[in-house]
């Protein structure tokens, strides 16, 4: 992490449903299981809810990353949310590799409401990754490219 | 611990102190066994599996439920001191039954490794590293059994370090490397003179 | 970004007058996070009237303080930051609107569960992290607008899927409160595990006598529908309305009421028993764990309810004897088909059960290649009166009364191996005690030892009943048991056991070894909680709302639960929570009408393309496509919307408004987040 | 025949040092199933799990993988026929492999005598091979059968180091398997349930050596558990405990004064008696117990 700009820290958006994924943030609270603080949650009732823009809106506002986490496939509140939040995930990946950012900058996962430990390791490995892209190349302050958003 | 000093050693040593102190324990210890051994060993709940199929315990005073819980406590020296740390056969009865999924006899191996750190370590298992620094084999070839080899048709000597021993440099460098050969030497010699 | 304007607000919405009220928690938050800090920070945000801090938000202080800012500041939103919204959402909407405001116009920013308490050694990772998440809350806050729930009437019937104690009791409770209640069990009679038990602890009372009378309760009872041989097949609706589909599995015999239908009179199954006899073919009874016989046409028990023989398709080789045994009854229909029933209620209750876990899968103990190694409900079947061995305890091996007999506790339960179970199952140490007391008391001379880790003696008379049994004579072994050798020729079992307490290893010969095997939750279990859309802990179990404050409930609303499906439970602990779930699934009913979150989903018609992408996403058909002044846009049907989303996620030309969660306030918390702070 | 299958022949010590039959056996009975073992040039001690990994796990590994890597020049798998040997080089090629700062570490050090370990090859013991259908399995041995040993009662002892621990080996239960006893039975001999069957020989962990008489009461315990159950033979697929039954019978004599006479065979020397193989060329006569009582019986 050396090569990062000093008194850079990851901006990374979280995505999360509010049965599953929320409830399991929740959970590792309750637990006090700790983890890095560089996330912001936003919660939608279901990760179905998911706009692709919405994720790309992030992108171009300057986010490091974002993280969509919904229940596990086959306990979706609503049946089915989860799978098509899954396909739209794979469309913005590949988005996201078109315009050059790599797309491990995206990550869908599922945590349910009892996988407090899950969510805590989740935050975790998604801040390690972001740590190793570095700064978003549209990150306001710290991206290579900021002049061009 | 609190050691008492009376002018008679027999009733000093009588009325050794037996409380446990916290000073006796070293998590470190702990530590250092879970990194070699590679197994949560604070995890034990003494249950008693390990020891209840121990082929050890039946006949002797080995409980490695009692090793295990001194990796938990981290009762350094009353560990590597025990003479009965060396009657583990490491048949692994105990860890694949450990229902903490710990592997109590990698803790035992742990533990030896780190007495062996001390010096502590029986002779046979030196003089086994002698005759491989020797001869590659710890139980090497003899003529009896050349002349038997002879009679089967076969060569004399194994197609190992005992027919090649030009491969015998090589094992006497990866023991150098550690050391072994001489630490071997010097403490045998310490024990039988 | 395409910007949308609800079609609910005509007039130009009013400048936001936000109040945020930052919640202390006592040091919960004020532990990890500066809350000074905060609050200076929140009056910089844009919209923001007033800012205030307390200890408690939560107390009656505190929210009499939100109710009299909203009146004097003028508020059109109010921001808590405290703990999750899934546990004060409703108590601040609640103040809001005492305040006067519509009660969604609050927004909650989670600074506890998922800040406070999962960053407590990081003051100013915390510190900064509040303040997004007040100025997210902030920005939604000031886009929310006024939404009336919308209520609907609740179908004056319940349903209770599993008839073991729990799901009884559940059902006669809410058919004594004069609710017309489904009850489903999926075997051909009820009573569940408690049926095939002997004696109950701590009391020793016997379990079919205290049984019996609730089974024959349920089956006289007015308002309980029974529904033996059946199961869940379907699921629709939500609270209120549950659309259930029941599959009712051919029985091949036909009730006194069905042959009624069918238009034969005075005919129909009376459980006489003639046909039994006739039937060629014979299979072991499960019901006594496969220990003792039955026909093909059968019950399992003398007591079963309802008293109607089942066919067992499997087996049964359609000779027609039993046909012609039945004679002018003419109960018996070899033609007969499963058939699918639809109901309609307004709650469910879950009561899905236990079974025991494939205990053979810790092959350390035999069960399954050792004759004299049993579980505790072969056990309990062995020693039941009723049993099929009349209530004499015998050895599998050859017949005779063990004298010495070993218990094994945590037979695969604390275990992290994989192959057993990490859980306590709750109830093994108590039956084991009940166990050692019926063979001291029904064998003379008989040595129960029983080999624990923790004698877990935890309810109510619990520990005294773990005196008595010590003082019966039982013996008790500080040890798990490692493994059990069988005598090739006696067939005896030696356990190896260390007494941990002696420190000494124990190589115990025993004429006869019971494992108190792991239990898990039923095999049906899965399929129907996804089918009524609750969750399950990783270990199966279904996840309760709340672990404490609602263990009932779960996030459906509408479907509750009750007994060992939700956890290993004893007898005592599952009729209280069925009762609980009893009561909680009967306010909606009572109430006769409940209140849906006003979450669902509005069409801006003038954006509508009218595609149809969206009708085929909605996994409720609440979506259609209809001519509006000569073009064809989407409607939705609010009833049959449960507000997820999906179609919003998709509509190419965002022409989908999703209260409460529309785009232009999602985008407005995305938009705080990255460009409102200090970049 | 169908093609050769070649593997590695890893001798370890105690085969070719001591039951010379054993490793003939194996070569010349593994060639009429269609597994070619060739010749590890240079191989030494595996080295003795017990004794070295008792002392330092490195060391252990570091001499371990200088055999493998002997067998990686060879571009061969590893076929053996000790159980010890198996746990040091099955084991610790399964370490190397996916323990990357392990390897490292070992690479080290093998650097001072230009060797490096690549992970290139698999480890197997020869009665897994034997066993597995894919390869030999057991119609293919009882077709090779000559000298059906019929009526003869074997005793099957494991061993612990070829299964356990369970979960870092591939072959199924430890607390009552059933492969070995199909291998036996294709040899039309009968094999014998006892108790406590897979319990150690009492030789291993370095016991043997440091305190004899421990060891050999935990032998006589499982000799005592065969005998009751009429056992005519022990087999094993291990030279050590083959070691331990077979010479320990007269250490019993010496020093509990119990006398047994129970012939102890390496499962490839049943195997050769049973291809036809004369005792011999097989070098029974070097066993410390007679294997004639035994002999008489099927010959």
């Amino acid at each position: 992490m050396a090569e990062n700009p000093e008194g850079w820290k990851p901006k990374i958006l979280g995505l999360v449903c509010n049965w599953c994924s929320y409830a399991g943030a929740d959970l590792a609270g309750g637990a006090r299981m700790q983890y890095p603080p560089d996330i912001r949650i936003v919660r939608v009732m279901c990760t179905g809810r998911l706009d692709p823009l919405f994720i790309m809106k992030a992108f171009t506002d300057g986010a490091d990353a974002v993280l969509v986490s919904g229940c596990h496939f086959g306990d979706c509140h609503y049946l089915e949310g989860n799978y098509k939040a899954a396909k739209r995930m794979f469309l913005v990946k590949s988005l996201l590799k078109n315009i050059g950012l790599d797309d491990r900058r995206l990550r869908m996962t599922f945590v349910s409401a009892s996988e407090g430990a899950k969510w805590a390791k989740v935050v975790e490995d998604v801040v390690n990754v972001t740590h190793e892209l570095g700064p978003s190349p549209f990150n306001r302050k710290y991206g290579e490219l900021k002049e061009l958003v | 611990m609190a050691t008492k000093n009376y002018p008679d050693p027999i009733l000093n040593e009588k009325l050794r102190d037996r409380y446990y102190h916290r000073d006796q324990s070293n998590p470190e210890f702990t530590k250092e066994i879970e990194k070699i051994a590679g197994t949560m060993a604070h995890m034990c709940f003494q249950c008693g599996t390990c020891t209840a199929g121990c082929p050890s315990a039946p006949r002797s005073s080995y409980r490695i439920r009692e090793f295990m819980r001194r990796a938990v406590l981290g009762l350094e020296d009353e560990a590597l001191t025990d003479p009965d740390l060396w009657f583990c056969t490491t048949c692994y009865s105990c860890t694949d039954r450990c229902p903490r999924d710990l592997a109590p006899t990698d803790v035992i191996m742990a533990m030896r490794n780190l007495a062996a750190r001390r010096d502590i370590v029986p002779v046979n298992f030196l003089k086994t590293v002698q005759a491989i620094y020797s001869s590659g084999h710890g139980v090497p070839n003899n003529d009896v059994n050349r002349a038997a080899r002879e009679k089967l048709g076969m060569t004399r000597d194994p197609p190992t370090t005992s027919m090649y021993p030009e491969y015998i440099k090589g094992i006497q460098k990866i023991l150098d490397h550690y050391g072994l050969k001489e630490r071997a030497d010097r403490i045998i010699k310490e024990r039988e003179g | 970004m395409a910007e949308a304007v609800s079609p609910t607000t005509s007039k130009k919405p009013e400048t936001p007058r936000i109040g945020v009220f930052i919640c202390h928690c006592g040091t919960n938050i004020a532990g990890s996070i500066d809350i000074d800090a905060v609050k200076e920070y929140a009056k910089t945000l844009p919209n923001v009237a007033y800012v205030d801090d307390y200890k408690y938000q939560c107390s009656m202080p505190g929210q009499v303080n939100i109710r009299e800012q909203i009146d004097a500041n003028k508020l059109t939103g109010v921001v808590v930051a405290a703990c999750t919204p899934r546990l004060h959402e409703p108590t601040f909407r609640a103040a809001s609107k005492d305040g006067g405001l519509n009660p969604f116009r609050f927004e909650m920013a989670n600074i506890r569960e998922q800040n406070s308490w999962v960053h407590m050694h990081d003051r100013e990772g915390a510190t900064e992290k509040a303040k997004d998440a007040v100025r997210i809350a902030v920005a939604k806050a000031a886009l929310l607008e006024d939404l009336y729930p919308k209520s609907v009437p609740v179908e004056r019937a319940a349903m209770v899927v599993g008839a073991g104690v729990a799901g009884m009791q559940a059902a006669l409770d809410l058919a004594n409160a004069g609710i017309k209640t489904y009850l489903i069990e999926k075997e051909p009679s009820i009573g569940g595990r408690m049926s095939q038990l002997d004696k109950t602890f701590p009391t020793l009372d016997c379990s079919q006598c205290i049984l019996t009378p609730k089974m024959v309760d349920v089956g006289r009872a007015e308002n309980i529908v029974l529904m033996v041989n059946s199961e869940v097949e379907d699921v629709e609706g939500y609270i209120g309305n549950f659309d259930v589909t029941i599959r009712r599995k051919a029985t091949g015999v036909l009730s006194p009421e069905e042959a009624e239908a069918k238009g034969i009179v005075g005919g129909g199954c009376t459980g006489c028993g003639d046909c039994g006899p006739v039937c060629p073919v014979t299979k072991p009874n499960e019901f006594e764990m496969n220990m003792a016989p039955r026909k093909a046409i059968y019950i399992y028990h003398p007591q079963v309810v309802p008293l109607l023989y089942t066919i067992d398709w499997d087996s049964c080789v359609k000779c027609g004897l039993c046909v012609e045994a039945c004679g002018e009854k003419k109960a018996i229909d070899l033609e007969m088909q499963d058939e699918l029933v639809q109901v309609k209620v307004g709650t469910v209750i879950l009561a899905t059960g236990y079974e025991v876990f494939p205990i053979e899968n810790k092959e350390e103990w035999g069960y399954k290649r050792y004759d004299n190694v049993i579980t505790s409900l072969e056990f309990e079947r062995l020693i039941c009166a009723s049993g099929p061995t009349g209530g004499h305890l015998v050895r599998p091996s050859d017949g005779e009364t063990p004298m010495r007999i070993g218990f094994v506790l945590c037979a695969g339960s604390r275990d992290n191996t994989g192959i057993g179970k990490p859980y306590c199952s709750r109830f093994c140490c108590m039956y084991s005690l009940k166990h050692a007391h019926q063979i001291i008391e029904k064998i003379p001379g008989a040595v129960p030892y029983i080999f624990y880790m923790d004698i877990r003696s935890f309810g109510k008379m619990y520990e005294e009943f773990y005196y008595r049994i010590q003082d019966e004579g039982a013996k008790f072994i500080r040890g798990r048991v490692s493994n059990i050798q069988e005598d090739p020729v006696t067939k005896n079992v030696t356990v190896y056991v260390e007494d941990t307490l002696l420190g000494r290893p124990m190589e115990i010969e025993l004429d006869m070894v019971v494992l108190a095997a792991a239990v898990q939750p039923t095999e049906l279990t899965n399929k129907t909680r996804k089918l009524f859309g609750v969750s399950c802990s990783q270990d199966g179990w279904l996840l309760e709302a709340h672990p404490k404050l609602n263990p009932c409930g779960t996030t459906t609303a509408g479907v509750f639960l009750a007994g060992a499906c939700q956890g290993p439970k004893d007898i005592p602990d599952s009729v209280a929570q069925a009762e609980g779930a009893a009561s909680a699934a009967s306010i909606p009913i009572h109430k006769g009408e409940v209140e849906l979150e006003p979450y669902y989903a509005m069409c801006i018609e003038e954006k509508c393309a009218g595609c149809g992408m969206c009708v085929n996403l909605c996994p409720y058909q609440a979506l259609s496509l209809v001519e509006k002044d000569g073009r064809t846009v989407m409607q939705v049907t609010e009833a049959k919307c449960k507000g997820c989303g999906t179609c919003g996620g998709f509509c190419p030309g965002g022409a989908i408004w999703m209260n409460h969660f529309a785009t232009p306030q999602i985008v407005a918390q995305i938009d705080a987040f990255l460009l409102g702070g200090e970049q | 025949m169908t093609e050769m299958r070649e593997y590695a022949f890893f001798l370890g010590c105690i085969a070719p040092n001591r039951y010379p039959g054993a490793e003939s056996a194996s070569i010349i009975t593994s060639r009429r199933l269609g597994i070619e073992l060739l010749p590890l040039n240079g191989a030494s001690c595996c080295p003795a799990p017990g004794a070295f990994g008792s002392i330092d796990l490195n060391i252990w590994y570091a001499m371990a993988a200088r055999n493998l890597v002997l067998a990686e020049q060879m571009e061969r798998d590893i076929a053996l026929i000790c159980n010890g040997c198996y746990k040091s080089i099955y084991e610790v090629n399964h370490k190397l492999k996916h323990n990357d700062e392990l390897r490292d570490g070992v690479n080290e050090v093998l650097k001072e005598i230009d060797m490096e370990f690549k992970g290139s090859i698999d480890v197997w013991h020869l009665a897994e091979l034997l066993y597995d259908e894919n390869i030999v399995g057991v119609e293919k041995i009882r077709e090779s059968v000559k000298v059906p040993l019929t009526g003869t009662k074997i005793a099957v002892h494991y061993g612990c180091h070829l299964m356990k621990p369970k979960k870092e080996r591939h072959m199924g239960s430890t607390e009552a398997p059933r492969w070995i006893e199909e291998l036996v039975e294709a040899l039309g001999a009968e094999a014998v349930e006892y108790r406590n069957k897979m319990q150690c020989c009492g030789a291993g962990g370095g016991v043997r050596g440091y305190d004899l008489p421990h060891s050999l009461d935990i032998t006589n315990e499982k000799l005592q558990n065969m005998i009751e159950v009429g056992a005519d033979a022990v087999t094993e697929v291990c030279p050590f405990c083959q070691l331990q039954f077979d010479r320990g019978q007269i250490e019993i004599e010496e020093k509990f004064g119990i006398k047994y006479d129970m012939p102890v065979f390496h499962y490839n020397e049943l195997l050769g008696l049973a291809q036809g193989m004369s005792p011999s060329e097989l070098g029974l006569d070097l066993h410390a117990i007679s294997t004639e009582p035994f002999l008489k019986k099927v010959l």
